[in-house]
């Protein structure tokens, strides 16, 4: 039986790239992408998990065995940034996209082709 | 089980409590305007006694510290301050996106009120044009 | 002291990058002139050397390159120098620029490469080299002939590449004494068991061969690219194109037997005396000889005569080469070795023709036997010694050629042979008319002779012509060298098969005493109406263009007509097809592929993932 | 001097481009300039790594921070990298020289930062030793080339940046989630303890995790169908960037693609992995070419042919034979020479007479004779012509597959060859032998790089064997696992 | 419809598969390896308490580094990408005096607690890059609130940078003092602060590193937005 | 801490109604104060999971997120009304 | 309303944001004490300007005590309003008579009618959708008999007198 989180997990990326599928406003495609992020980000952090375990911040009584992994989320914090920038990157030529075709239709976005 | 504790945990209650009010609210009332209305304070108001029940309640736990409740309380007061900006922010995106109010409204002195100023400035300002 | 092959590979190759730097009008003739001589220089001191086991080697990491003089190699070699330096001496009269010279010499160099070889990699690097270089030099002159030549030859050269990998996975080695060794081992065990090579990797290896080595030697029907490709560009360049680069075809056809023959032998048998393989080879080879044949008797423009006709000569070599006796493979190199002879010196001629009067086609000609002598006799030399009158060089070899397919019992391609001489008789005679006799249009009434660097090469070429043709001995010494036991026995003058002989002495001096009779009676006899060659005749009825059979314009067009049938089977219009499908494929599927919808795209992604999840679970 | 000191490699590109905001005040030549010099230190100390590796026959192991890995990031420069490192230093140097001429468009400043940036990227990407720090190294990359790419701000640019982004952004996201896969079954991220724990891993999650990674890198990689990206992104960025992305970017997940490939050869699904590859790889030829053939767009049409020559790398990469990765390699060098210099060429001829089309480049010969040149000798180059550089690796690769027994693989990539030097020799023929026009000044910068770029082509084609000879040793380094194993300093946690 | 269909199967096949592997590695299990490393040994190794900070600045300070740089690309390519002769801010409508008065009151508390959360990074979770989100989303209420309101960009941008070349100084001092690169000179070197794990002053180079990113991260992300919200306008 | 299974179902219910208006609509700004709403509550939830795990050191987490919120919900309705 | 000095304005700056400091660590740990001080000390140099204008004036003692006074008041208000939207929300048929009513305040200063802004929305059924000058525009989910009036000023009065003087009696106070 699959965890619920990894079940979640793969949902949110499953979900996220049926956005790039099928949505036709470029938007909805980035935001597809980032839901696919987030999928992957929460996988991440279901991999790191451990039972019964608390954050791995060994302050207020928390010992090295009472933490959770915590390099998935050293990894998270880091794909959360790049997330973050790649989104701003996209955004940033989607503005200059909007700007010249005058759409964001991905279906006439079509001018560099063959 | 102390005095903190208990009333913390009351606090906590009639917050969560609120909580569900303002999400019942969101589904309830007919339109964005009268949903706002109904939610935004409750949540608010669910939010001050989470907040504040969590910080007496810690007092009153062996781990807990005076911390916890000065933490709780600038949470708490930040919400106070901001929830409402959020809340009157939304309104007026509501209102000057176009989205109608409730057809049971019984009066609109706003649009009356940006009609004459637009009215006024006509002619002066064209690019200041308030709402639609 | 430099290796002496090293010399004569890499010599044309940087006097043609020196007088491509250098650019400077005289200075760069002078250096690529030097650098085919030198070669040419080091061959004759190298004449009767084969045996020493001359050797040199290149260390280049990704592999070993090694070059060793052979009999065989030296032969080859030989030609190569000889019609090369005469070409380049044509090239001091016709070259445009110092592009021509870099790559007509390396060209050269490509040649060398290819027949001084002794692996398979150098081979095919110095084929590479050789198409290459030559394609440069089409490319100038014709960007459609340029291309189906390349294509053509880049897929011969990548046939070869394919079955000289297959051959180094199996061997381990691509030196040749490797393996041919391997072969011939492989040959043994294949009589006795198991062997290496199944049946079916030999037919493909011996298939790849002879796409890659027919197309390089024209043979029928991967020869499309040869008309164009001789016709487009510089005419004496064509001397050494078809003079010696179709060689390096033969060479490789040769080599193949060397490396492989008794395995092929071994696996596939003989049909009649002729090993199976080698009959395909001699077949394909004697279709070769009536197609070009019959294609040049219907041109138009003198140098795809030329060109068709060097095609069918290479037939005959090929025949030679694919009965496989011993006999009919020295009567191949011996047709090799007139082939470009005379070829060279037509080339030479042709290239003068056009450098003098700049016209290429018969109907604009005539009459030039007057205004150039010297070119009409050096072409007279070439013609009857392609028309194989004895006593040139060019009956020597035919006769070889002939003797060995009959005594052979092989009737087919003897009557293959055999038509083959009767349209080379055919072609030439319009050649001979329409060029040197008849009317001579105004415009050519200025024609100079051939300009000194071409006359020097031609009288080069033509020397040997004659020279070798009153002496085949010369040559029948050095095939028999290369076989190492006498085949054709005889002396200077004479060749004996055993079965037949041939005394080149004995015609010469009948030759001359005919000649000699003639031109008595000729002095003697009644005095002739000399008629200059510009007074036209003409009876009453206008000549209609339609239908005019003048020999300079339509002269063969009956028998166009009657071969029309076959004429539309053209290989060429097919390769042609094939290619313009690809490129048709190639666009469709570009647009249908990069659409440009940034979604498809994702779909791409999407199928991917998919086969991996499929493929996985 | 100390090997830890090749951390340089990293640190220079970096604090170069946070600098570049405090000079951006001196104007765009200063800023031009200076980036120059930055590139031309950063070949100084690729130089010097690549001198102490090749020398000591020793890769030198960057521990970041200190820590022995797997604890610690280390970088591994090995025999692979020390070459490499230079190649992306000494391309970026010159294109850095291009863009003196070839950027006009603002913000300049940007446009140094961003430059710096993808060279890091893939230095960095090159040089990794852990799994997830490739990740980031990879989004370095491409994070800036889909910068760099809109960098023209046309609609065109922007379009083609963002379908990288979308592609780049799908294929990162699975790479990620292999990398987590991989994570979560060996509880380590450095590679080299990934191959020691590889054939421990239970089947199904290495199959899964290997497929998603190597999918992931494969769009990076351009291999076929994911590479559609690639063109449209090399038809729209800037000149030099076009030329980076060919010469060293593409290699740099190239390389990502066999190192982790070979890292996990322990894993089950390994062999229907380069399987898949080699199919790919080989549509990849195939597709490119003819894709290439009837281009109108000089510069597209080098980008389809450079996307079909990647196919034929990953091809030898994915062949699992020594000799295999050690042609891929090879061929990895010779390209990147060979696009370097057509790219620049192509793209000077772009800027000079405006444009890339075809029609452009009618009468180039007489109009600027180096660089019709230079595009002739890369173009002889890439058709695999003997005495250029490219026909050793080809050959080479041609060999090694054979070798594998894919003698199909090795008949369609000539057969796709026979198409390239088609599109070619038709680009060598407008050039040189239609067309007329006046003579036009040529940049002298320019056309010395490209001199010696043409130059490097003819030497390593009469000369292979000292490139050979490393390429060799590089491909080792990718291919010999064990010895990268015992290379890197792993200290005793858990294993 | 077709589309949807064969995209929901497709996506079906694929999840199951991803499934199938991640059945391999079982929710919540302990598969820690180089993790428990870093929990048995973060304090005295790093003296920090947060084991995911040292992981972030120390263990793998160098995909930090990256992640910096990363950010640093986007703020640098959003520059570069909006980048016009001149640009203005074109907002259709004034914020109201509430969010004016509002922003204007939150602004030194939400900066303020920014630097708090960086300068903690060691001992909460957190760090650089919360903290200068949460600066930046302080110079986003006052872009909200004032449509006539921009960040000094050239200021800016040399602080971005600055801070940035500090990061990889500070790599490059561990470097020169310890051998290696983003080697923690204060806290393995210097032994600054080993009695005080827990408290403020611990942590070797971790607060440093965070201070310098969340100065970095706040100025980025307002960069951004100001790149994002202004419109080229004629001359 | 008895009642903290029914506070958490509170909020849980709270967080499903708030989605679901997120879902329906039908006007984007009918989905922003559900947002609005949502984080509201997860700021709430955050802090009493701070109690319940007895960390300290999430509330920071909780007001960090409280702050991103109102800057992300204020952004969207500045750009709803066109003031951006 | 005049600008305060600068240092008025900064130290007020100071003060309030140390006061923040100091609630967000609850720690006199002197590290966290000295670089809270040092911290707000820099945070305040920059935001000041933006911060107030009155600076230490805040601090007058009426001022404050009527803050805490108004606290209690304000928040009997909201939980009343709270009570109210709960009795709409949980009965059944939902007894709303919205609309935009229009009022009018005293407040000069912009916290002032920030303060008076946010206590409206908190409180009864009523959210501020405007502010403009003096003039409140507010949704209010009932709007009473009185306001119905069509004259103008009339409903204003009546609006306001319901509205916004409830609290402006602290609020001027706190504020003016
Ligand atoms: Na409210
Ligand atoms: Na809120």
């Amino acid at each position: 039986m699959i965890s619920v989180y990894y079940f979640g997990a793969i949902s949110l990326i499953l979900i996220g790239l049926y956005a790039v599928l099928v949505k036709k406003n470029l938007l909805k495609i980035l935001v597809g992408l980032s839901i696919m992020e987030t999928g992957v980000n929460l996988l991440l952090v279901s991999i790191g998990y451990v039972s019964g375990r608390s954050a791995p911040i060994l302050s207020e009584g928390i010992g090295p065995n009472q933490a959770v992994d915590p390099i998935p989320q050293a990894l998270v914090l880091t794909a959360i940034v790049i997330g973050v920038a790649t989104t701003a990157m996209a955004l940033s030529a989607a503005i200059i996209l909007y700007e010249k075709y005058g759409t964001l239709n991905v279906d006439e976005m079509r001018r560099l082709r063959g | 089980m102390n005095v903190l504790t208990a009333l913390g945990e009351a606090l906590v209650l009639i917050g969560t409590f609120f909580y569900f009010l303002s999400a019942l609210g969101l589904i309830r009332m007919p339109d964005v305007y009268n949903r706002m209305q109904t939610s935004t304070k409750s949540a608010t108001l669910g939010s001050l006694g989470v907040m504040v029940g969590v910080g007496i309640w810690a007092l009153g736990e062996d781990f807990g510290s005076v911390a916890w409740l000065t933490k709780t309380i600038v949470i708490a007061v930040f919400l106070l301050l901001t929830n409402p900006i959020s809340a009157h922010a939304l309104i007026r995106a509501a209102y000057r996106s176009g989205i109608p109010l409730w057809e049971g409204s019984v009066m609109d002195k706003y649009r009356d009120h940006i009609e004459a100023k637009a009215k006024g400035e006509e002619g002066e300002t064209p690019k200041e044009g308030g709402g639609e | 002291m430099i290796n002496e092959l090293a010399l004569i590979v890499f010599t044309p190759l940087l006097a043609g990058v020196l007088a491509w730097l250098l650019n400077i009008r005289g200075l760069r003739e002078a250096i690529g002139v030097i650098g085919a001589a030198v070669p040419l220089a080091y061959v004759a001191m190298l004449h009767g050397k084969a045996a020493e086991g001359l050797s040199f080697a290149i260390n280049l990491g990704v592999f070993n390159m090694t070059f060793a003089l052979s009999q065989l190699s030296w032969f080859f070699v030989g030609i190569a120098a000889l019609v090369g330096f005469s070409a380049v001496l044509g090239l001091v009269s016709t070259a445009r620029g110092s592009y021509e010279w870099l790559f007509a010499l390396m060209s050269l160099t490509g040649a060398f490469g290819v027949f001084l070889a002794n692996d398979l990699m150098t081979f095919f690097i110095f084929w590479e080299i050789m198409t290459f270089a030559s394609f440069m030099m089409v490319l100038r002159y014709n960007r459609q002939a340029s291309l189906k030549y390349f294509v053509l030859s880049i897929v011969g050269a990548y046939a070869m590449l394919i079955a000289i990998a297959f051959i180094y996975v199996k061997v381990g080695s691509f030196d040749f004494s490797a393996v041919r060794s391997a072969f011939i081992e492989d040959a043994y065990a294949r009589m006795f068991g198991s062997a290496t090579f199944s049946s079916g990797e030999l037919m493909t290896l011996f298939g790849l061969f002879l796409v890659a080595f027919g197309v390089k030697a024209g043979l029928f029907p991967l020869h499309v690219w040869a008309p164009d490709a001789y016709s487009e560009t510089n005419q004496s360049y064509t001397a050494m194109f078809s003079g010696v680069l179709s060689k390096t075809g033969i060479y490789g056809f040769i080599m193949m037997y060397i490396l492989m023959g008794t395995r092929l032998m071994v696996e596939f048998g003989m049909f009649r005396s002729a090993p199976k393989f080698g009959y395909i080879i001699a077949f394909l080879g004697g279709l070769t000889i009536i197609v070009g044949g019959l294609l040049a008797a219907l041109q138009e423009d003198i140098r795809k005569l030329f060109a068709y006709s060097s095609i069918s000569q290479v037939g005959y070599i090929l025949v030679g080469i694919g009965v496989g006796t011993a006999l009919s493979m020295q009567a191949a190199l011996f047709h090799a070795l007139s082939h470009a002879l005379f070829k060279g010196l037509f080339f030479l001629a042709v290239a003068t023709i056009v450098y003098r009067t700049g016209k290429t086609t018969f109907a604009d000609m005539g009459g030039l036997a007057e205004k150039m002598p010297f070119t009409f006799a050096m072409t007279f030399i070439a013609i009857l010694s392609l028309a194989g009158i004895p006593p040139l060089v060019g009956f020597a070899s035919k006769w070889v050629l002939f003797e060995a397919v009959i005594s052979q019992n092989l009737p087919i391609l003897g009557g293959m042979v055999f038509f083959g001489s009767a349209i080379g008789f055919v072609y030439l005679i319009r050649f001979t008319y329409a060029v040197w006799f008849g009317q001579r249009p105004t415009d050519l009434d200025d024609t100079k002779d051939a300009p000194l660097p071409l006359a020097v090469g031609m009288a080069i070429l033509a020397l040997f012509n004659v020279v070798l043709g009153i002496a085949p001995g010369l040559v029948a010494r050095e095939l028999n060298r290369i076989f190492g036991r006498d085949i054709i026995g005889g002396n200077l003058f004479v060749l004996d098969l055993g079965f037949g002989k041939y005394n080149a002495l004995a015609i010469l001096t009948y030759l001359i005493v005919g000649i000699a009779i003639a031109g008595l009676i000729y002095l003697l006899g009644a005095k002739a109406r000399k008629v200059p060659v510009t007074d036209t005749y003409q009876s009453g009825n206008p000549v209609t263009m339609e239908y005019n059979l003048t020999i300079r314009r339509n002269f063969f067009l009956p028998l166009k007509e009657t071969l029309s049938g076959w004429l539309r089977i053209s290989f060429d219009k097919t390769y042609r097809n094939i290619g313009a499908w690809v490129e048709d494929f190639g666009e469709v599927m570009r647009n249908y592929l990069y659409n440009g919808n940034v979604q498809s795209y994702a779909w791409y992604l999407l199928l991917v993932l998919l086969i991996l999840a499929i493929w996985g679970v | 001097m100390n090997g830890q000191y090749a951390s340089l490699l990293i640190a220079l590109p970096l604090i170069s481009a946070f600098f570049v905001p405090l000079i951006k005040g001196l104007g765009d030549r200063a800023v031009k300039y200076y980036l120059i010099l930055v590139t031309a230190v950063q070949v100084g100390i690729a130089g010097w790594v690549f001198r102490e590796v090749y020398s000591t026959g020793k890769p030198i192991i960057v521990m970041a921070g200190g820590w022995n890995p797997p604890v610690g990031i280390n970088l591994y420069i090995g025999h692979f990298a020390a070459l490499f490192v230079v190649i992306v230093a000494l391309t970026s140097f010159f294109m850095a020289i291009f863009s003196a001429k070839a950027i006009e468009t603002e913000p300049t400043d940007k446009y140094a930062m961003l430059f710096l940036l993808l060279m890091l990227g893939a230095t960095g990407m090159i040089a990794t030793g852990d799994i997830f720090n490739l990740f980031v190294f990879m989004e370095i990359t491409a994070i800036s080339a889909y910068a760099l790419t809109a960098y023209n701000k046309t609609g065109e640019a922007a379009e083609a940046s963002l379908k990288y982004m979308i592609l780049g952004g799908i294929g990162s996201s699975f790479f990620l989630v292999g990398v987590a896969l991989l994570y979560g079954a060996t509880g380590t991220l450095n590679m080299a303890q990934l191959a020691q724990l590889a054939g421990g891993i239970n089947a199904t999650v290495a199959q899964v995790s290997l497929a998603l990674i190597i999918f992931g890198l494969a769009v990076e990689a351009e291999l076929f169908p994911l590479n559609a990206w690639a063109p449209d992104a090399y038809q729209a960025a800037p000149h030099p960037i076009t030329a980076m992305f060919s010469a060293f970017v593409v290699k740099a997940g190239l390389y990502a693609m066999a190192r982790i490939l070979y890292i996990l050869s322990a894993a089950s699904g390994w062999a229907d992995i380069t399987r898949l590859l080699i199919v790919l790889g080989t549509l990849t030829v195939i597709v490119g070419e003819l894709s290439a053939l009837r281009q109108r767009d000089v510069k597209r049409m080098i980008a389809y042919s450079s996307i079909a020559q990647v196919g034929l790398i990953a091809v030898a990469l994915a062949l699992g034979t020594a000799d295999g990765v050690s042609a891929g390699v090879f061929h990895m060098v010779n390209h990147a020479i060979v696009k370097a210099l057509l790219f620049l060429a192509v793209g000077y001829v772009g800027i000079t007479l405006g444009g890339t089309a075809v029609e452009n480049f009618e009468g180039l010969g007489k109009r600027m004779p180096l660089t019709a040149f230079s595009i002739t000798v890369g173009a002889v180059a890439v058709m695999g012509i003997p005495l250029f550089n490219v026909f050793w690796s080809k050959v080479r690769i041609i060999l090694a597959a054979m070798d594998a027994n894919y003698t199909w693989v090795v008949a369609l990539v000539l057969a796709a060859s026979v198409v390239e030097a088609v599109y070619y020799i038709r680009l060598i023929h407008t050039m040189w032998f239609t067309g007329e026009g006046e003579r036009i000044h040529e940049n002298i910068a320019i056309g010395t790089i490209a001199l010696f770029l043409a130059l490097l082509i003819i030497f390593i084609g009469l000369y292979p064997d000292y490139f050979w000879t490393l390429s060799q040793k590089a491909g080792q380094d990718i291919f010999n696992v064990v010895q990268y194993v015992k290379n890197v300093p792993l200290m005793g946690v858990g294993s | 419809m077709l589309k949807r269909a064969l995209a929901i199967i497709s996506l079906l096949i694929i999840g199951y598969w991803l499934a199938q592997g991640l059945a391999g590695v079982p929710f919540g299990q302990d598969k820690m390896l180089v993790g428990q490393y870093y929990l048995d040994n973060v304090r005295e190794q790093t003296g920090a308490v947060n084991a995911v900070t040292a992981v972030v600045v120390n263990y793998r300070g160098f995909d930090t580094l990256g992640e910096v740089t990363v950010l640093f690309i986007a703020s640098t390519g959003v520059g570069a990408l909006l980048w016009r002769k001149k640009r203005e801010r074109t907002a259709k409508t004034e914020g109201s005096v509430v969010l004016k008065t509002g922003t204007e009151l939150l602004f030194p508390f939400i900066v303020l607690f920014g630097a708090y959360i960086f300068i903690h990074g060691h001992l909460t979770p957190g760090g650089g890059f919360p903290g200068g989100a949460t600066i930046a989303t302080a110079f986003l209420l006052l872009y909200m609130a004032f449509v006539g309101y921009e960040i000094p960009h050239r200021a800016f941008e040399k602080v971005e940078g600055a801070a940035g070349m500090g990061y990889v100084l500070v790599g490059l001092i561990g470097l020169a003092i310890g051998g290696y690169f983003l080697f923690d000179w204060i806290w393995l070197t210097w032994k600054w602060g080993a009695g005080n794990i827990g408290r403020l002053f611990s942590a070797g180079f971790i607060p440093v590193i965070y201070t310098l990113i969340g100065i970095k991260v706040g100025t980025e992300l307002s960069g951004i937005i100001d790149n994002m919200l202004k419109e080229e306008v004629g001359e | 801490m008895i009642g903290i299974n029914v506070y958490l179902a509170l909020i849980a219910i709270a967080t499903l109604l708030s989605m679901y208006r997120f879902m329906a609509g039908p006007t984007t700004v009918d989905r922003l104060v559900a947002v609005d709403i949502m984080t509201t509550v997860t700021a709430g939830l955050m802090v009493l999971l701070a109690l319940y795990y007895q960390r300290m050191i999430l509330l920071d987490v909780a007001l960090v997120y409280a702050i991103l919120a109102f800057g992300g919900v204020i952004a969207f309705a500045r750009y709803l009304e066109g003031g951006l | 309303m005049e600008e305060a000095s600068k240092v008025s304005r900064y130290l007020y700056t100071l003060i309030v944001l140390f006061l923040i400091w100091l609630a967000l660590t609850a720690s006199l740990d002197p590290q966290e004490l000295t670089f809270g001080f040092i911290l707000s000390a820099i945070v305040a140099a920059i935001t000041y300007p933006i911060f107030t204008t009155r600076g230490l004036a805040n601090l007058h003692p009426k001022r404050i005590a009527y803050a805490i006074v108004y606290v209690p008041y304000f928040l009997w208000a909201m939980i009343m309003a709270n009570l109210d939207v709960a009795y709409r929300v949980l009965h059944p048929k939902r007894p709303i008579r919205p609309g935009i009513v229009h009022c009018r305040t005293v407040l000069k200063t912009n916290p002032g009618k920030l303060a008076l802004a946010n206590s409206i929305t908190l409180t009864p059924g009523t959210i501020t959708l405007d502010v403009d000058g003096d003039d409140y525009f507010i949704h209010w989910i009932w709007v009473p008999d009185e306001a119905l009036t069509e004259k103008e000023e009339e409903h204003v009065k009546a609006a306001s007198e319901k509205i916004t003087a409830p609290f402006e009696k602290f609020l001027k106070v706190i504020f003016e």
